[in-house]
């Protein structure tokens, strides 16, 4: 097995060299795209490679080091790698989905003369995350996940010039940084608890630790905890999620990889990593499906009323996260990790679409100002349609299957609460994809496109589609790794329900579309609750009042310092000391011969006091 | 023979008038007057003191006192004297109080 | 002798170059490029006899002692000696120097063989704060470096550089009193302890001394090294210091002052009081993540750039102080590693500002903006460094306050929660710098004549940024470097996963 | 007989004094106070005579009385200040200016009173005695001033001398003229 390992060692580094060489080096635009796309599709094909070799074995592993980092008393933290099934599932998304991106962003950003810029950072990006899916110790996670949300923000600020962008960017790091912040104090207990921080001998010695007595795991559950937080920052997921939809300012193929392929998936390969320590704290666990499903429902909803086509496509992401962090919850890993691929593919393939729209229609993002484009766009048409298809789980379709085993797992740990509320969810996303698809497609074309997207966009598009249909083979090395709930005793309609409710949304969203409702304002008691949803809750709002503006206002009160006020303070008062002082220098004769005088007075009636006391 | 406790009560009283004339007066001549006053008073207790000593021998320390207060008085009389006409001739007049130049 | 000529080498050099100015402008920086490279000789054969490996550690502390009869009689000798800790600090003085040197190359006009002459005796001040081993010596070069700064700032500073400079000089003045004063107790208790009247530290070391007075004296050296590490009471003195300094100076103050007094607390302060570093322990703690916490949220609001960069180095100080009273090694480490990251990325951001300054003549950062535009490279860089400050894991400030972190942590959980924070309000406070100053709409019209990096400034740069890198992914020559273990530091036990 | 004499005289004269001075210092014309001077000056000879030191007492006549009062006399006499200077002397020294004057002389009159008198005296050096009759003779003073207080003599000369230059120096130097043309082109 070693001979691989230098392989291994180059899956992360060849992104990484590459950005290296598009940073220092003054390249033709022909060249930077051909160096930053040969980069990740040279590591496809090693993952590729890694698949065949280990084509549904179950536990093989396979670790390089790329030498040591930190070596101080117990601390030992080195650069090593480590492969195993989940890992694997986890790179050849990373860098099939990304090189397949690339590709088309080659022909997306072509006339944008910072084009150098723009691949130096993806190319930065997908080492990162590809630092993150391999790293064998928390620590080097915590590397790749500080830099896929370094390199979030500079693709997102990309256009830097409009004021916009750069404070999007900044929301998300800042958002991001919250939870990485969590996420470290939780690094920072586990060392001290465990004495290490390598990701497999932690799973050991928190079963060695902590399971013995039942008690103190209280300190499981505060890791698990933090770590969550973590999680939930960089997924997006319900207290930290607002930054998504405001990080589609960045380019659409940014988005495409980031805000739904890898980045945001992060979140969800910690907590299967470490899904041995969170089995020590049933509550956490509990919790994570909890904040899966309330964040399924919050996304959906935001996404039926939202007349931006990438706002929508976000707030899908983030409800589509939710089933993943829902599956985490009820102790199904492994399907999570299943719909995290498949949601990869046809999520990235309808950003893809949705660009492939914005380019031809010179940055157009309102929905209802496209219309009828299915003759005019044909590849974008149907490869929308597909990516729609799978998104609303119709059958046969790559997210019919991972979403229903999903929908299965949780009636058979037998939360059903949480599965009417997922089931809820998937007939909500059925609906607004439905409306999305008939909106932006059918009716009469209201915005003519005027170029065509180029043969590398289409490319990428046809095998997206193709992966969105035919990808929803369930790995088998998933299925050792994590605990996998039987699905059989599922009664007729908890197995029947969610296959039609698809059916059921979309004929709705038909008959809404066919009687011209869908573009026209809200009745009027029903505006306030339109607004709220469509602001994703109003938690921007609230953010905003509870923590962003009193720290502003706390800090400008103080602007100048009191503790240097303090000093100048003292600076006044030595001034005036000396202005009181300097009276009694005026120079009169008489009045120096009277307090000569006074003094004596004021010595004899002293010595005569003293007299007196005797 | 006279008690002491008298020619304390003079020349102490004398003392003081010659310190109310310094105080009060602004022109410099009276101030020097005053002074002068102020002399003779201590010259008066020297001589009673070396007088009521109960030494055996006469003692003249007293008188010997009072020859150098008088030197004194003269150099300072004649000092005091040239500094009146020196500010006379400048100032054309002997308010002590207009005299703050130094102050600044 | 190598470290005498060390020492004398700056010295010597500030007095030709001052001397050579009458004969022509620009031959006193040549004379002072030249002194500070010949700086770099007594280290090379260190540097190369000692692998760098943690194997071949050197069995005793000092790498070089050398001590010669001063003033006999009060026992005082001029005793240097160089350890792993003062090499470090040392190497970073002499690269801060060259920095400041190429920042000042074009930007000093008039006077510039006095100004060469303030920037090399600050130098040879400070390299004698690091090796002096006398105590009195060490109060000496104290002073030293304090009176040339004073200089850089009131002569060549801007608007109220008399202000700053006066301000900038009563403050570590008072610092240093208050040091003799305690430095005099110190020498005046072992004398009635022990009968020896030393001034030198490998003795005082020997048997420390005890009693209540010890906690006075304690308290009185860490306040000393409290204002010149502006730790949060002594502060004010650094943003008027940096704002007013010409940009060589203000590299030399953020990259090597402030360093002196984290250096003072590990090397004077834990050692020869044990017990009162103990008791002071959780008071400095406290301060140390207040200091962070203030100087965040005071950087957050400043428009003023070089304000805004002083302040982020007192939030940094922060994570110093907290490294250094958490008492045990993870945290030691870490705080000396944050004083060398911390010299490099904020002295890079100086000269940045800097540069901005010498183009665009103002710091206000409400009339900067989009500067990438026009100056692509030099926008890069201050994203990287920008980046860097903020503690990006992979750059030497995340390794550092990664330790740090966890090494109080360690002591006292709820504090470290705080100081997590702190990286947060880091994160605010960077993003801002990089935003206002090279994103966002153009302000100012492009004029031609503004050029963007040349090359002298480039290379310097560039060799910072790759430093930078390289303390974050291969720190740990730097951490064998540092003999802890022999520094007779008493840590409470790191009983890390003891329970296994 | 003698005694009660030589005590009434005594008491007369420090009234003399005492009035003659209250005179000086109250007078506003300055050759009065001069004058009044001068009488304060006999009486406080007689009072020498009293007791006993008639050497200092002529001295007080010829040197006091004589030549340090006739050079106040020519000093007042060459500033010639005329009518308006006793003008000016009204405005100048009235009951309200001194009033401060006053109340410091009186107060510390009184406080040194009470401390001569009303404190309780130790009686270890209280031996004031009945004075001695012994007439005390220039030869003495002669004798005792070159014998054990030569050096008096020599810093009483020296004074005089520094006095003289000092007074010659001042009246000397023309600083009329300068001030003379400054003030012009004020």
């Amino acid at each position: 097995m070693t001979e691989y390992a230098s392989l291994l060692a180059l899956v992360p580094l060849l992104p990484l060299f590459s950005a290296l060489i598009l940073l220092f080096s003054k390249l033709p635009k022909l060249w930077i795209s051909i160096f930053a796309v040969g980069s990740v599709a040279s590591v496809a094909l090693i993952s590729l490679f890694f698949n065949v070799i280990f084509w549904q074995q179950s536990d093989f592993v396979l670790t390089a080091s790329l030498g040591t980092w930190i070596n101080i008393a117990q601390l030992k933290i080195n650069f090593g790698l480590y492969l195993d099934p989940l890992s694997l599932v986890m790179i050849t998304i990373v860098s099939g989905v990304g090189a397949l991106i690339h590709l088309y962003s080659t022909g997306f950003m072509y006339q944008d003369n910072d084009l150098k810029r723009y691949f130096t950072y993806l190319n930065l990006f997908v080492s990162a995350m590809l630092f993150l899916v391999l790293a064998d110790n928390l620590l080097l996670l915590y590397l790749g996940w500080e830099g896929v949300g370094l390199c979030s923000y500079l693709l997102i600020g990309f256009w830097y010039q409009d004021r916009k962008n750069n404070l999007a960017a900044n929301k998300a790091f800042l958002m991001t940084r919250i939870g990485d912040t969590a996420m470290a104090i939780g690094l920072f207990l586990l060392f001290t608890q465990l004495g290490t921080l390598d990701i497999q001998e932690i799973q050991i010695k928190a079963h060695a630790v902590w399971s013995l007595n039942n008690d103190n795991n209280t300190m499981a559950s505060l890791c698990c905890l933090l770590l969550l937080a973590g999680a939930v920052g960089k997924s997006a997921q319900l207290p930290l999620q607002n930054w998504l939809p405001d990080a589609m300012a960045g380019p659409t193929p940014v988005s495409a990889l980031i805000h739904a392929a890898t980045m945001v998936t992060a979140g969800i390969y910690l907590i299967a990593r470490n899904s041995q320590l969170f089995q020590l704290a049933p509550d956490v666990l509990y919790l994570v499906a909890l904040i899966g499903t309330f964040t399924l429902l919050l996304g959906a909803s935001a996404a039926m009323v939202q007349t931006d086509l990438k706002r929508i496509l976000a707030y899908s992401t983030i409800s589509q996260l939710g089933y993943m962090f829902l599956a985490l919850g009820v102790g199904a890993g492994a399907s999570a990790v299943f719909h995290l691929m498949t949601h990869a593919f046809f999520k990235a393939l309808l950003f893809l679409a949705a660009g492939a729209l914005i380019y031809s229609l010179h940055h157009e993002h309102n929905i209802f100002k496209m219309g009828g484009l299915l003759k005019k766009l044909p590849v974008v048409a149907v490869s929308f349609a597909i990516g729609c298809a799978a998104l609303a789980s119709l059958p046969f379709t790559a997210g019919f299957f991972s979403k229903e085993l999903i929908l299965a797992q949780v009636i058979a740990s037998g939360h059903s609460g949480l599965w009417w509320a997922a089931v809820l969810g998937a007939f909500i996303t059925a609906f607004y994809s439905a409306r999305l698809f008939f909106v932006v497609f059918l009716g009469q074309t209201q915005l003519s496109p005027n170029a065509r997207p180029t043969k590398s966009m289409s490319l990428a598009l046809v095998i997206l589609s193709v992966l969105s249909l035919f990808g929803g083979i369930h790995p088998e090395g998933l299925k050792s790794l994590m605990p996998q709930l039987d699905t059989d005793g599922l009664s007729t309609l908890q197995h029947w329900l969610p296959i039609i409710l698809p059916f059921i949304a979309i004929s709705l969203a038909w008959w809404l579309f066919k009687t011209k409702r869908f573009g026209k304002p809200v009745p009027a008691f029903m505006q306030g609750v339109h607004q709220l949803v469509k602001s994703g809750w109003a938690f921007d709002r609230l953010y905003q009042t509870i923590i962003v503006s009193p720290f502003n206002t706390l800090c400008q009160v103080n602007k100048d310092d009191f503790i240097d006020l303090f000093y100048r303070l003292i600076e006044k008062t030595s001034g005036r000391l000396h202005m009181v002082f300097s009276k009694f220098q005026n120079g009169q004769l008489r009045r120096y011969n009277a307090s000569l005088i006074l003094f004596c007075i004021l010595a004899f009636a002293w010595f005569i006091s003293g007299e007196l006391m005797l | 023979m006279i008690p002491i406790s008298w020619v304390f009560m003079l020349s102490l009283s004398l003392f003081v008038i010659g310190l109310f004339g310094v105080l009060a007066r602004r022109n410099l001549l009276f101030i020097l007057i005053s002074l002068e006053l102020m002399l003779n008073a201590v010259v008066i207790l020297f001589i009673a003191a070396s007088r009521y000593h109960s030494a055996s021998i006469a003692n003249s320390d007293g008188q010997i006192m009072y020859l150098l207060i008088l030197t004194l008085a003269a150099s300072e009389i004649a000092v005091g004297l040239s500094l009146v006409v020196h500010m006379y001739r400048q100032h054309h007049h002997l308010d002590i109080d207009k005299l703050n130049k130094l102050r600044d | 002798m190598t470290l005498f000529i060390l020492l004398l080498m700056p010295l010597l050099g500030g007095l030709l170059a001052w001397y050579s100015e009458r004969f022509d402008a620009d031959l006193p920086k040549k004379i002072a490029l030249l002194s500070l490279l010949l700086c770099w000789l007594p280290l090379i054969p260190l540097l190369s006899s000692m692998p760098f490996d943690a194997s071949s550690l050197p069995n005793s502390q000092w790498l070089i002692d050398e001590s010669y009869p001063w003033i006999p009689f009060f026992n005082i000798n001029a005793h240097l000696a160089l350890d792993g800790l003062s090499l470090l600090l040392i190497l970073l003085t002499l690269l801060m120097g060259l920095v400041a040197l190429s920042s000042a190359w074009h930007e000093i006009t008039k006077r510039t063989g006095l100004f060469y002459l303030n920037l090399l005796w600050t130098l040879a001040g400070v390299i004698g704060v690091f090796l002096a081993i006398d105590l009195f010596l060490f109060f000496v070069f104290w002073e030293v470096m304090l009176v040339p700064m004073y200089f850089l700032i009131s002569i060549w500073g801007y608007e109220q550089r008399h202000y700053a400079a006066v301000k900038f000089f009563i403050f570590t003045q008072a610092g240093g009193l208050l040091m003799l004063i305690s430095l005099c107790a110190l020498v005046g208790i072992h004398y009635q302890q022990t009968g020896i009247l030393t001034f030198d530290y490998l003795i005082l070391i020997q048997n420390p001394i005890s009693g209540d007075l010890a906690f006075w004296v304690a308290l009185g050296f860490t306040i000393a090294f409290l204002v010149k590490l502006p730790a949060l009471p002594f502060h004010s003195w650094l943003a008027d210091a940096h704002t007013q300094a010409p940009t060589a100076a203000s590299v030399i103050l953020a990259a090597v002052l402030l360093k002196t007094g984290g250096y003072g607390i590990i090397r004077f302060v834990l050692p020869l009081f044990p017990q009162a570093s103990i008791q002071l322990a959780p008071f400095m703690m406290l301060l140390g993540v207040i200091g962070i916490i203030y100087g965040a949220m005071m950087a957050f609001v400043q428009t003023d750039l070089k304000r805004l960069v002083a302040y982020s180095s007192v939030s940094h100080m922060g994570f110093v102080l907290l490294g250094c009273f958490a008492l045990n090694i993870y945290a030691l480490q870490g705080a000396i590693m944050q004083m060398l990251a911390h010299g490099i990325s904020t002295s890079a951001l100086f000269v940045l500002v800097g540069m901005i300054q010498h183009r665009y003549h103002t710091r206000d950062l409400n009339k900067l903006g989009g500067l990438w535009l026009n100056l692509p490279k030099l926008s890069a860089f201050g994203l990287f460094f920008g980046i860097a400050s903020l503690g990006m894991p992979g750059l030497g400030n995340f390794v550092a306050e990664f330790l740090i972190l966890v090494g109080s942590f360690e002591q006292y959980p709820i504090l470290t929660i705080f100081a997590a924070s702190g990286l947060i309000l880091a994160a605010v406070y960077s993003l801002l710098l990089i935003y206002k100053t090279f994103f966002g709409p153009i302000k100012r019209p492009h004029d031609s004549k503004i050029t963007d990096t040349n090359t002298k400034e480039w290379c310097t740069l560039i060799s910072m940024c790759f430093i930078l890198i390289y303390l974050g992914l291969h720190p740990q020559p730097f951490f064998d470097l540092v003999p802890i273990t022999l520094m007779k530091l008493n840590f409470i036990a790191a009983d890390i996963g003891a329970l296994l | 007989m003698l005694d009660n004499m030589l005590n009434t005289i005594f008491i007369i004269t420090a009234a003399i004094i005492l009035i003659s001075a209250l005179l000086t210092i109250t007078a506003h014309n300055v050759v009065h106070a001069l004058l009044y001077l001068v009488i304060t000056m006999l009486a406080v000879s007689l009072i020498f005579f009293i007791l006993g030191a008639s050497f200092a007492a002529a001295l007080q006549i010829i040197i006091y009385a004589g030549a340090i009062m006739v050079l106040f006399i020519f000093v007042t006499m060459m500033l010639h200040q005329g009518e308006k200077s006793l003008a000016q002397e009204r405005h100048l020294f009235h009951f309200s200016t001194s009033i401060t004057a006053l109340f410091l002389s009186s107060m510390l009159f009184f406080e040194l009173i009470f401390m001569l008198f009303l404190t309780p005296t130790d009686s270890a050096n209280s031996r004031v005695t009945a004075p001695s009759s012994a007439i005390i003779t220039v030869k003495d003073i002669g004798t005792q001033l070159y014998g054990p207080y030569s050096l008096l003599v020599v810093i009483s000369a020296l004074m005089l001398l520094s006095a003289l230059i000092t007074a010659i120096h001042i009246s000397k130097s023309p600083v009329t003229s300068e001030i003379k043309t400054k003030a012009d082109n004020l």
